[in-house]
């Protein structure tokens, strides 16, 4: 429990950190973007959404930074987070709302895909070390060198070439509205799996690589000799022996690189125009939405955490070791 | 102590009635290319029913790589390239454990000899239970017994090895290394195994706990008949502790004998040099040398006998031909063997 | 054996070590202050060309004493006098003040694999150490000598074959000796060698042991020698210290202590040793205070039937009350559980004492 | 806590397997590590891109932003790599941008190796508040999202030009391996060569500087080989999404105008295979040199020894963990004396 409490600590102390850098951030723009946006916009903006996008951006040189933050941290709590430049007149939140369903799914799915048939690959690999699979080590080098969205690119091109069998842009056909019917759900996933597939191929080579290093390593482990040395089947020796032990670096390191995917991952709804945060943010830059830049940070970072979170209580499971009292 | 054995001569080839575990001629290298390196080399040696026999060596001397090959658990590079290693169930036809297929490999395996190692903190799964550990031998050698009846086993097991059964769902973390080793040596015991090989095992922890696990190990031995083999640097641990003693260096036996007799007359340099290397605790004191310069490199094992340039009373034929382990000519009426050109063999050995 | 008249160089009283223990989580909120009692109320003094021996099991604080008198931790309370000098109670690390006491008093780690950093060789090892205590002398030419001489030293001669070398080309006696040319380097009064043999292999130790011996009557060194083999202490220690969970328990006369030890603990450990001769004497006579714990010593693991304590050592966050070995001891007394034993004289000789209840007006 | 894992373990060689394993070690440790095959490659083609980095235009065929009137033409004699809608010559873009890439990458390495050794070591080698919080910074900068956090800084900050955007990641990236440094940086300090300098009375900045330090250059080669590709990746994908400022070109660029001139439906793959397998190129490269590291620090995953032989009656025998093989008749003949 103590281990769960320290590091819940420190995801609050994270999410802390990473709501001060969102309030900074745009303290630090030289010159006054924003307040020329605001201005240009004066006709159609309420004046309560002035004041937010006010709070937000610090336009108002008259109160002390430290009331500053405290009037944002206070329009936070209310889940206020301005109103959305590029999709105006629509508040930041509701332009969330509506991409990170999509987002979620899509890295949620791929990424424990992905973790589940690297790590898998990994344990085969590590454990037949010096056959044939060792073939494969190369082949994964390579695989994790290339970049998401150029493989997003090829796959693209790819299908273009081989004949339209699978959708390349968007999450649903235009003509479909978005609803939970079959029709919908299924066009959806046929849009989602090139895009998955991408990322799956792309982030695979990664956790193949480390569980094996790691299998490699827990193998020569005392432990698993003497797993050996008493009979277990092949099978209880890997599973239970040496990949159960090996798991555990992979756990603890599959939050760390979350943040690295995410990344990875905004670039292919980008390539694909796959409607979720990654693409919202890209558009978002290029047409100076500030207020939905900074939700979109936030959010995701949030969402990383969270998933930290989860994986560290797996990994309090898995570890008896944190476990320990006193 | 069972000093009492009959000290006839046993012919060394042909298995000895008396025999539990033959090994003959056994060589073992790490690689298989020009860079391999040979760690043991070409030894014999005999584990009777019932005794303890000490094997002991320095490091490097390949006492723990003897261990671990004639189980065939050395990782790679390990292989084994050479010998025969023949155990004889008390009631069945012998077999050579090298040549077992995998599946009857692992059956052999801890249901006939069971291994303690060196480190108890390693040998045991940090994230299982010590239940679980338990458990998985029993299951894996007697799959058809109900969980209830494995967890009893294994409560039976800990309080064997003066372990309160309560500590049965503890992680291994929360022993005590001394704990560790008994859970390790109840481990060893669960399924009542012919031969107990014990590599190091009490040379982690103190003293006083060193001395009340040997104990418990006799004791252990005394109600289950099993045979040890006790793989130490401490010979003068040995000396007390087992009937016989054989004694390794560079990777061959040099000298094996009963213990009391190999205390009281060793006759190859090295296990003199050896014995006088620890002070005493009783008697008068005196001054020891220990034996001077550094065990030597497998990658670059001197010519001939491999301890003369170590050996105070080398003469020509040391650094040219290796002794062989044989009787020597002018002990006849003594069960030893010892491979010294000091002590060169009487005739052949039948 | 000891003459009286001989020069102390080192000196600790009452010298006392806790560790604090890092609170986390839920403890840190609490003021309950938690600290390991590593070492308590240690009284030791080290002798001009006399060997002391400290004995104990691992995790006594036997270590721990021997990086205090370093001065590589600083002490939680007592007195640490050099030549009668007493030394401040923290000092700096790196300062002048400890480079100045670190000449005169010097350590020998125990495990020569990792006391020497691999990634430096020999000669930066022993110039270091020459320079940073200004002996290095002027120019390549005097170096060279006084590195010759350091290796010659400890028998690693020719000096030019050996300076070169990395750790990790030589023996693990070889680097023991390395060792020991470095704290020899400062040209000290004391060495305090922390089991400077116990990871070295069997066939060499006496080597390393013997030219320390040999080391300590050239140069008239004071020696402490930390070890848990009580053989080894016998065999090379002019006085024995018995430790057990941070406390003294036992001292005196080497011979004295190892033949006839007195307190149930040193008993205990004595008895513990690996010894060939119980197989051909069976002689049990362990002390002059024997009683039921040395009931016959016969058979088995030579003394096996003897009811040997069992049980661990305590755990030093909260170390039993009274002495400290009570839970464990076959002659436990109601005394023994709530006072601490003071030092108590054993014999007549004036130089035998123990700190055990058993002894309480005995001796007087 | 023992918790978690730092990614990096500190393995020990197997017991009684005197001649194999071994701790790294120097001299013969960096023959060893070079003449190892990974290693070679690597360094081999991170050499070549090195030598087109630095010669560029001067070796480019065409000025790569010279417009002509080969419009969208594939791969040929005249250009290696095709041209792109206005008749550049791709072969051109990819070598000059060779330059920008590996700049960025090899200074933000530089920046972010400098901040985390700085943060690393300090923290690992002190104790107490100063050293926690360092720590705790480096973890916060671990979880945060960097690509968002960079994109949206070099979006904020005008001018960015290749300084500008090394810097950014540079300063956003150092945390990786300032939590390696610092892990090992702990073990270190209590490790008694360590206690023995110190008990030698070595000051402290010599501890750390010749004691501490020359033991980490692996982990810092490391991280700073991690820390180049994640800059090379993170400033291509800034070029590619056309954030940074379109100054020079760089592998990046190419893709941009690739992505938003329509490359693909019009099937142009040689206006982005290129970039992208030069990409893949050099982040095999570094992975490769940084497996090399691997296994020096990590005796265990070392591969040179042989797996598998062909035994003396033809079969083939893989060295598997549990099951020693037997040979009987020895694989490299009889030499008993070795």
């Amino acid at each position: 429990m103590r281990f769960f409490l320290r590091r819940f600590a420190f995801y609050v102390f994270t999410a802390w950190a990473a709501i001060t850098i969102n309030f900074f951030i745009p303290r630090l723009i030289p010159g006054d973007p924003v307040s020329a946006l605001v201005a240009g916009m004066r006709g159609q903006i309420t004046s309560d959404q002035i004041q937010s996008l006010t709070v937000l951006f610090g336009l108002d040189k008259h109160e002390s930074v430290w009331m500053q933050y405290v009037d944002y941290l206070e329009q936070l709590s209310h889940g206020d987070l301005g109103i959305s430049f590029g999709n105006f007149p629509l508040p930041v939140t509701s332009v969330l709302a509506s991409a990170l369903p999509w987002t979620l799914l899509l890295i949620g799915v791929t990424t424990i895909i992905s973790f589940a048939i690297g790590t898998l690959l990994g344990i085969v690999v590590g454990w037949r070390r010096g056959s044939w699979l060792d073939g494969l080590l190369p082949v994964t080098t390579f695989l994790s060198s290339i970049p998401y969205f150029w493989l997003g690119l090829i796959a693209v091109s790819v299908v273009t070439y081989a004949g339209y069998f699978l959708p390349i842009s968007g999450g649903y056909d235009p003509g479909l509205v978005p609803s939970w019917n079959l029709e919908f759900i299924g066009n959806a996933i046929e849009h989602g799996l090139l895009p998955a597939i991408t990322i799956v191929v792309a982030s695979v080579g990664g956790w193949l690589l480390s569980m094996r290093n790691m299998m490699v390593t827990v193998t020569a482990e005392d432990y698993v000799t003497v797993a050996h040395a008493k009979g277990l089947s092949e099978r209880r020796v890997v599973m239970g022996y040496a990949a159960r032990n090996a798991l555990l670096p992979s756990v603890s390191g599959f939050g760390m690189a979350l943040g690295l995917v995410v990344g990875g991952t905004f670039l292919v709804e980008y390539v694909f125009s796959y409607p979720g945060i990654g693409l919202q943010m890209l558009q978002a830059i290029a047409r100076h939405d500030y207020p939905l830049i900074q939700g979109i940070f936030l959010v995701v970072t949030l969402a990383v955490l969270a998933a930290n979170f989860l994986a560290d209580i797996a990994y309090l499971a898995l570890d008896p070791r944190t476990r320990k009292e006193g | 102590m069972s000093m009492s054995k009959p000290l006839t001569m046993k012919p060394s080839r042909s298995i000895a009635a008396d025999a539990v575990l033959d090994i003959r001629g056994l060589c073992v290298d790490y690689g298989v290319d020009d860079n391999a390196v040979r760690a043991v080399r070409d030894v014999s040696l005999t584990l009777r029913r019932g005794e303890v026999l000490g094997l002991a060596g320095e490091s490097g001397s390949g006492k723990s790589t003897l261990a671990y090959g004639l189980a065939r658990l050395l990782p790679p590079p390990g292989v084994i390239s050479a010998g025969e290693v023949i155990y004889s169930p008390p009631d069945g036809e012998p077999v050579d454990v090298l040549t077992l297929a995998p599946l009857a490999l692992r059956a052999f395996r801890w249901a006939e000899t069971s291994i303690v190692f060196q480190g108890a903190m390693n040998s045991l799964n940090p994230v299982h239970k010590v239940s679980t550990q338990l458990i998985d031998v029993i299951a894996a050698h007697s799959p058809g017994m109900s969980r209830r009846a494995m967890l009893d086993r294994a409560r039976e097991l800990l309080t064997m090895v003066g372990i309160a059964p309560d500590r049965l769902h503890a992680y291994p973390h929360q022993l005590s290394g001394g704990m560790r080793q008994r859970v390790m040596i109840g481990m060893a015991l669960a399924l009542e195994p012919k031969i107990v090989i014990m590599d190091e095992p009490t040379t982690a922890l103190d003293v006083v706990m060193q001395r009340q696990i040997l104990r418990q190990i006799v004791e252990l031995r005394e109600r289950f008949g099993f045979s040890v083999l006790f793989i130490t640097h401490d010979l003068s641990l040995l000396v007390e502790f087992s009937d016989r003693i054989a004694i390794m260096y560079g990777g061959r036996i040099v000298e094996e004998a009963p213990a009391a007799l190999l205390y009281r007359d060793a006759l190859h340099p090295y296990s003199h040099g050896l014995l006088h290397s620890f002070p005493a605790l009783r008697g008068p004191r005196r001054e020891l040398a220990g034996i001077p310069g550094s065990p030597p490199d497998l990658q670059a094992m001197p010519s001939g006998c491999s301890f003369h340039p170590r050996c105070p009373r080398r003469f020509d034929p040391c650094a040219v031909d290796i002794p062989v382990l044989g009787s020597p000519a002018d002990r006849v009426r003594e069960a030893r063997t010892v491979a010294c050109w000091l002590h060169p063999a009487g005739g052949a050995i039948d | 054996m000891t003459t009286p008249a001989a020069e102390v160089v080192l000196e600790a009283e009452g010298l006392t070590k806790h560790f604090p223990v890092r609170k986390r989580g839920r403890a840190a909120l609490s003021r309950e202050v938690r600290v390991v009692h590593a070492v308590d109320d240690v009284d030791l003094r080290l002798l001009r060309g006399q060997v002391t021996s400290l004995v104990g099991e691992s995790g006594s604080g036997k270590s721990t004493v021997a990086r205090l008198l370093a001065q590589l931790y600083p002490r939680t309370s007592g007195d640490i006098r050099l030549h009668g000098e007493p030394t401040p109670l923290a000092t700096a690390r790196g300062g002048r003040r400890f480079r100045a006491y670190c000449r005169r008093v010097q350590l020998i780690f125990q495990d020569p694999f990792a006391s020497l950093n691999p990634v430096h060789n020999v000669e930066y090892h022993l110039t270091r150490a020459l320079r940073i205590h200004g002996r290095a002398g002027q120019g390549k030419e005097q170096l060279r000598a006084a590195l010759a001489n350091l290796l010659d030293r400890v028998q690693l001669t020719p000096a030019d074959r050996y300076l070169s070398k990395y750790p990790h080309e030589l023996s693990g006696g070889q680097r023991q000796r390395v060792a020991i040319a470095r704290a020899l380097a400062a040209d000290p009064e004391a060495l305090l060698a922390d089991e400077p043999v116990s990871m070295l292999d069997v066939s060499i130790r006496l080597g390393v042991l013997n030219l320390l011996r040999d080391l300590k009557e050239r140069l008239n060194l004071a020696i402490l020698y930390i070890t848990h083999d009580i053989a080894s202490a016998r065999y090379f220690a002019d006085t024995v210290l018995v430790m057990y969970a941070g406390r003294m328990v036992e001292g005196g006369d080497s011979e004295t202590v190892t033949q006839r030890p007195a307190h149930p603990y040193t008993r205990l450990l004595v008895e513990s040793a690996p010894d060939p001769d119980r197989l051909t004497s069976e002689a049990g006579s362990l002390g002059e205070a024997g009683g039921a714990g040395e009931a016959g010593t016969a058979g088995g693991v030579g003394g096996a039937g003897a009811p040997v304590p069992g049980g661990e050592p305590p755990s030093l966050i909260s170390p039993p009350a009274g002495c400290r070995f009570h839970p464990r001891c076959p002659f436990v007394m109601d005394k023994c559980r709530t006072e601490l034993p003071p030092r108590l004289q054993v014999g007549d000789t004036g130089e035998h004492w123990a700190a055990c209840w058993l002894f309480e007006g005995v001796a007087a | 806590m023992t918790a978690a894992a730092t990614g990096l373990t500190t393995a020990t060689p197997p017991p009684d397997l005197t001649g194999t394993g071994g701790a790294p070690r120097r001299g013969r440790g960096l023959r060893r590590f070079l003449v190892n095959g990974k290693v070679t490659t690597g360094l081999v083609i991170l050499l070549i891109f090195a030598v087109v980095a630095v010669l560029g235009d001067t070796i480019a065929p065409y000025d790569p932003s010279k417009r002509s009137s080969d419009i969208l033409q594939g791969p040929g004699w005249k250009h290696w790599f095709g041209t792109t809608h206005i008749g550049q010559d791709i072969f051109s873009q990819v070598i000059v941008g060779t330059r920008s890439v590996m700049f960025v990458g090899l200074a933000a390495g530089a920046v972010a190796t400098v901040v985390g050794v700085v943060i690393g070591v300090t923290s690992g080698y002190l104790s107490g508040a100063a050293a926690e919080s360092l720590s705790a910074i480096s973890n916060v900068f671990i979880v945060i999202p960097a690509l968002p956090l960079i994109i949206i800084i070099t979006n904020v900050v005008p001018n960015s030009g290749d300084w500008t955007i090394a810097l950014v990641i540079g300063c956003t990236s150092w945390a990786w391996g300032a939590r390696l440094l610092r892990a090992q940086t702990l073990s270190l300090r209590r490790r008694d060569f360590v206690e023995a300098a110190r008990a030698t009375g070595e000051s402290t900045w010599r501890l750390i500087g010749f004691e501490i330090l020359p033991n980490l250059t692996a982990i810092i080669a490391s991280s700073f080989i991690g820390t180049v590709m994640f800059a090379v990746a993170t400033e291509i994908a800034l070029a590619f999404v056309g954030v940074s400022g379109i100054s020079e070109w760089n592998w990046g660029e190419i893709l941009f105008w690739a992505q938003g001139q329509q490359a693909l439906p019009q099937g142009a793959w040689w206006w982005f295979v290129p970039a992208g397998l030069c990409i893949a190129l050099f982040g095999t490269a570094l992975s490769l040199v940084n497996f090399g590291i691997d296994e020096f620090v990590n005796p265990r995953l070392r591969s040179n020894a042989r797996r598998s032989f062909r035994a003396a009656d033809g079969r083939r025998v893989r060295m598997r963990v549990g099951f020693t093989p037997v040979v009987q008749a020895p694989p490299r003949g009889e030499d008993n004396e070795r």
